[in-house]
């Protein structure tokens, strides 16, 4: 009999940049496994999780991840991939955080009230913005009026911040893609990178038996095998968009 | 044998306002029953109710003594009706005569029973291809009755079936209803205004008023206001200046009616009784009574008289002349309000 | 605005060319757009015959609550729907989630209110003088029925294409219930809204033209019942 | 003066079928024009396209000698039709007669119009407060009426005004009638089945058949299909076995007509001549003739015959009578089809 | 299951408690609902009319067209306002991207085929003695036009309210167009749909529940339109 398909809810990052339709294949290949996917925010990944509804989740939240696995609805978390967080902004940098480090530079659009916009969705990057508020501005400028805070999609968010001349925190893998969509010569440019707080830790977790009878922890334990070991690592690491690598396997700290 | 249809104690409201109020009324299958009384007097509402297409508010129709109700599985078929205002289907005429017989389940042939249902109406076969929105008015209302004629029900109801008809056809309508009670025993109720075509057709004819059913015909109603002159006589004045006396009236406003019998020709005042003077404008023979009928015309107003044979002598009486009617003012009767 | 455009050219390209994809989708949306209308229609019609139909008490609020359904947000619908269907969920053993089946479950009740609200408005405005007649030839009950829906039959027929634009269109209940999954329960709007989160405008405003494309030929198929009202 | 209303070359098609075909038609001001024909022969539609309700396929209607065309912003509001099939607004009765007013600009104070009207059509002032769906047949026609006579027009066109209306009620819309004419100088032109009221109201009546306008009344027509007798003469036998012969008709289908001056009471045939036996069922008086006109059943049959007063001996034609008519074959003429 | 419940109990907190970002929300959607459905009312009205009424050659044609406009999808307006009235697009200096006044224009857009559809089919199922008999009372065309709308009222009353329904309703426009932008552009729809992204489903029930709260009140109040027909 054929196997029943292995359920993965995940955020959509991964499914826009079209690294799990490169990895599907390559998993099925090696052991055998159908995967199927639902994308969604972080936060409802991790509801259809904690409501049964999916077997494996692969998501970038890791303060939400802990607190999923230590609520006993999931197990296992094991983290094997990140890549990075940028700050862009327009190519006239009003707030001057070009080369900056990332504090400086949040603590220069504060002050300087040029036009920010927020994922405002609690995706991870949301939560990564927020905590980033948090630690270099004491607090998260809810109210201002520069503060904008869109409630959607990486790209869409990017699209609102070009529109309005303004800044955003965003994924390297989402601006790759928004800068091959403008051409190559977007409006918004990469302002501050490299930095060490801007790590973006992506992990996979399996959903609690005990508590999903139906729940397909075997099938779930060999994908998260496959990706922490070698032949995942690489397969993440060759995966490209418009040339460039978007995804650093790091299962070795494991 | 019991009557067809026998109603008792019916009572119709609408929004609380009854209609309707009939003690007890019996229609022998085989009979053409007339309807026949003012606008607003109830016929379509007591046609409505005889052929179960609506519920009384209160009381009992009986088909052959027993008591039956809308969409009573027997009766229901047996029945029909030809509303005052009758739906078109939007479709053909075609479809819209074989309709009944469609959904009595009859299969095909509906071809025959369509043609034979426009001849029976004076309509050419070639109207069946017409769509419904392409008749003219009386063509419409005779498509309707077509559609009823197609169905030969035991019991047939027609609320004003010449109404917008030409003169010609609705002969042929009086011989359509005939032939319905000849070859298919139909029993037939017929509201109508038109009172010659009615009187001409039917067996008895039942008088509304005001919902009720009259004991007397409608022939001459005169209605209020009345006056008093200062003998406390109550009068009325006629367009062209003569009086009418009337015993008191229930209401300043009621209706009197004075039936054909109480108008006399003989023209000279006796004792108590009054007179009129008119001009003749016609005499009829109707089959329900055995004297021919005279209308005379005074100011406005048309009266009817019975023409005893005896008070025939020479042309006295033929359209023009001018005669005077003598009555007694306290055989002058009130409708109910 | 050049996205437009190529979009249009695009549209040519996965119609004419039968990119598989695209052809997944259109065979996921109609699919659930089969079961959903089969089922809005089988059960609207009827029951928005009766409130057009009868008089009873309490009749406008009925068609008060009606008329309020007609609002319910998609996603709304997809989160009960899933409450129902969730592995967690009264329904879970049936294996509805993340299925066209599902899907259709809440499309349906997307639709049902259309259906109702405006089969009801049809058969109000029929002529008073139909039902009279109809008894009068004869007709049963059932028959006044079938007959009043076909004398209404303009008025039926726009609630249908009403109800099917409104299934064919919404994305919440897809997303949600269907989980958007390629090959599986990926319909045209979630496409849509997944290559729009892309930034694939083009592809986006392609795809919306495929759907105009279904639409247009129910329309044009169902234009024909219009003949001759 | 010019005539208030003329059509010139009026043809008038649906679905390219010529139902209306009238090459010159005047109306005076200030007349009374009855409009007779049976179902079918283009009376509504006539009357739509003098009212400019409706645009004829081809022709041309003059107002006063000027070409008008619908919407004409002089003539619009001053002619005014009730249709065969008159809409009520979803109002009340009192909306739906003072809509026209309102649409007219009239500020309130529509209160003693619509009584006024009201009680023109013999309604009760509380009809005014009921809704257009709270009304019996009759009653219904009559607010439509009222609605068109509250507005006085110049010129008032009515299709069928007494279609299921009681007689009283006939009465009383034509003493409205009447008073239009008189006090507000309005023209009226009118359709009506009803051949005994229009005859008494009108000063004129056109005669429609087929869409074309006859010169002669249509007092006796006999419809084909029309048999031919071994010795080639044409015939028709009607329903109690009598023959009636005509001359050779232009379509065996043809309908004759038979003026009622060709047919003469001298009982004895002579020469060429043929008779026909029947029952005489009343005798009228009409203000278009100058002698009484007495009505003869012969089988289904009912002939309209003149009555020159010298023929009057005793009370031979009183009703119920029988007596023998004489006619010239070559006298009867031939409808165009 | 619970998230139902609990989302039901978090409507009333929401509401009556007067949570800001919710009236924000609110606040937002009537704006935004109001000025779509009056421009689609003023210009669709008088347009379904026209098409119910003047029979022209291509009528057909152009009710299918109507007809498949019905489907047209909502993220595919929003991408085609949004290329209009983006910096980049022909109306960019008008500055009406991610403001009320550009999520009206889409929302316009969607209403317009539903109250122009709705329209002309209550048009087409007046009497048909309705028109020779308001010629003849001497009504002129605007008049004709505006006593047949008002015989009509309740067809054209379910148009409107369809229309709102699915203006209220939509999701794809306000996103695209709006940009969900709190405190100034985030709508009902659009806050519903980040809650369940954000797996907050008890919210996002509470904000389809107040939803339906501001539908009830519009098709309350228009009830009252539909006494005596
Ligand atoms: N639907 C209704 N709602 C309220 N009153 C009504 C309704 N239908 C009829 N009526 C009233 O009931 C009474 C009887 O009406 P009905 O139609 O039976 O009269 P009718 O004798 O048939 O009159 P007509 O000769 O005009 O057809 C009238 O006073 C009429 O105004
Ligand atoms: N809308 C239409 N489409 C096609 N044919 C029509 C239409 N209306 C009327 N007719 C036909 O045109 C002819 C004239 O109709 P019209 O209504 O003028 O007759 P009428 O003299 O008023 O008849 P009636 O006495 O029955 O009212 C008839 O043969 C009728 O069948
Ligand atoms: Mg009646
Ligand atoms: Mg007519």
């Amino acid at each position: 009999a054929q196997q029943k398909p292995l359920m993965m809810a995940t955020t959509t990052s991964t499914d826009n940049t079209g690294l799990l339709e490169y990895l599907a294949p390559l998993v099925k290949q090696a052991t055998g496994i159908d995967l199927k996917w639902v994308a969604t925010g972080t936060g409802q990944a991790l509801k259809l999780g904690e409501n049964c509804d999916a077997d494996v989740l692969m998501v970038h939240a890791p303060a939400a991840e802990k607190a999923f696995v230590e609520a006993g609805f999931g197990l296992n978390r094991r983290e094997f991939m990140y890549n990075d967080f940028i700050i862009i902004g327009p190519e006239g940098d009003p707030a001057a955080i070009k080369g900056k480090d990332t504090c400086t530079a949040f603590k220069a659009i504060l002050d300087s009230k040029a036009v920010f916009v927020s994922r405002g969705d609690d995706s991870g990057t949301h939560k990564m913005e927020l905590a980033l508020w948090k630690q270099c501005a004491e607090a998260v400028p809810d109210k201002e009026s520069w503060y904008r805070q869109a409630g959607q999609e990486m790209l869409a968010t990017i699209n609102i911040a070009g529109e309005q001349n303004g800044y955003t925190l965003t994924d390297r893998g989402t601006y790759i893609t928004y800068e091959a969509n403008l051409g190559g010569n977007p409006p918004l440019k990469i302002l501050v990178e490299g930095d060490r707080k801007l790590l973006n830790q992506y992990s996979v977790i399996e959903v609690n038996p005990e508590r999903c009878p139906k729940a397909q922890q075997e099938l779930a334990r060999k994908l998260g095998d496959w990706l922490v070991g070698k032949e995942g690592q690489d397969a993440v690491a060759a995966f490209e968009l418009m040339n460039k690598q978007l995804f650093f396997p790091n299962a070795a700290k494991n | 044998m019991w009557p067809l249809l026998r109603l008792r104690n019916v009572r119709h409201n609408y929004n609380g306002r009854t209609v309707l109020d009939i003690a007890e009324l019996s229609v022998s299958a085989g009979t053409i029953t007339g309807l026949a009384g003012p606008n607003g007097s109830g016929k379509s509402t007591l046609l409505k109710i005889l052929s179960l297409a609506a519920r009384c508010t209160s009381g009992t129709v009986y088909l052959r003594n027993r008591p039956v109700l809308p969409f009573d599985p027997e009766a229901h078929r047996r029945i029909s009706l030809l509303p005052q205002e009758a739906y078109l289907l939007r479709r053909t005429v075609f479809d819209n005569i074989s309709y009944g017989l469609k959904i009595r389940g009859q299969k095909n042939q509906f071809r025959d029973s369509v043609a034979a249902a426009l001849e029976l109406v004076g309509l050419d076969p070639s109207f069946a291809g017409r769509f419904w929105n392409q008749l003219s008015g009386g063509e419409a209302q005779r498509v309707a009755l077509a559609a009823r004629l197609a169905l030969k029900p035991d019991c047939l109801l027609l609320d004003e079936p010449t109404a917008s008809v030409d003169m010609e056809s609705a002969r042929c309508i009086r011989r359509a209803i005939l032939l319905a009670r000849r070859e298919w025993g139909t029993t037939l109720i017929i509201a109508s205004h038109n009172q010659s075509w009615l009187d001409d057709l039917c067996d008895t004819i039942i008088y509304l008023y005001n919902g009720r059913i009259l004991e007397c015909s409608l022939e001459n109603v005169l209605l209020g206001p009345w006056l008093q002159n200062n003998r406390r006589e109550f009068y009325k004045e006629l367009a062209d200046g003569q009086f009418i006396h009337v015993p008191p009236p229930p209401h300043p406003d009621s209706s009197a009616v004075i039936a054909s019998a109480v108008l006399k020709l003989s023209g000279a005042p006796s004792g108590s009784s009054r007179t009129l003077t008119g001009t003749v404008s016609g005499i009829f023979f109707d089959k329900h009574f055995t004297e021919p009928r005279i209308h005379i015309v005074c100011g406005d107003h048309r009266f009817v008289a019975c023409v005893p044979d005896m008070n025939l002598n020479g042309g006295d009486l033929l359209p023009g002349r001018t005669v005077t009617l003598s009555y007694q003012p306290e055989d002058i009767s009130w409708l109910e309000k | 605005m050049d996205f437009i455009l190529e979009g249009i050219a695009k549209a040519f390209v996965l119609l004419l060319q039968g990119d598989p994809e695209t052809y997944s989708a259109v065979w996921a949306t109609v699919q659930a757009a089969s079961m959903s209308m089969t089922a809005s229609l089988l059960v609207g019609i009827p029951l928005g015959y009766l409130l057009g139909y009868l008089n009873f008490p309490g009749k406008k609020g009925v068609r008060t609550v009606v008329d309020t359904l007609l609002s319910l947000p998609t996603v709304f619908i997809g989160l009960i729907v899933y409450a129902f269907i969730s592995n967690r969920g009264p329904l879970g053993e049936f294996g509805l989630l993340f299925t066209l089946t599902g899907i259709a479950i809440g499309q349906t009740i997307l639709a049902l209110p259309v259906v109702i609200a405006l089969t009801a408005t049809a058969v109000e405005s029929l002529d008073r003088s139909l039902r009279p007649t109809l008894i009068s030839l004869g007709a049963t009950r059932m028959q006044i029925f079938l007959t009043s829906v076909r004398e209404a039959r303009l008025g039926i027929l726009i609630a249908a294409i009403t109800a099917s634009a409104r299934v064919l269109t919404e994305v919440g209940i897809s997303m949600m219930v269907g989980g958007n999954i390629k090959w599986h329960t990926r319909t045209i709007t979630t496409a849509i809204a997944l290559e729009t989160n892309k930034g694939e405008f083009a592809t986006g405003i392609a795809l919306g033209l495929v759907l105009l494309a279904i639409a247009f030929v129910i329309s044009f198929s169902l234009s024909f019942l219009r003949r001759r009202a």
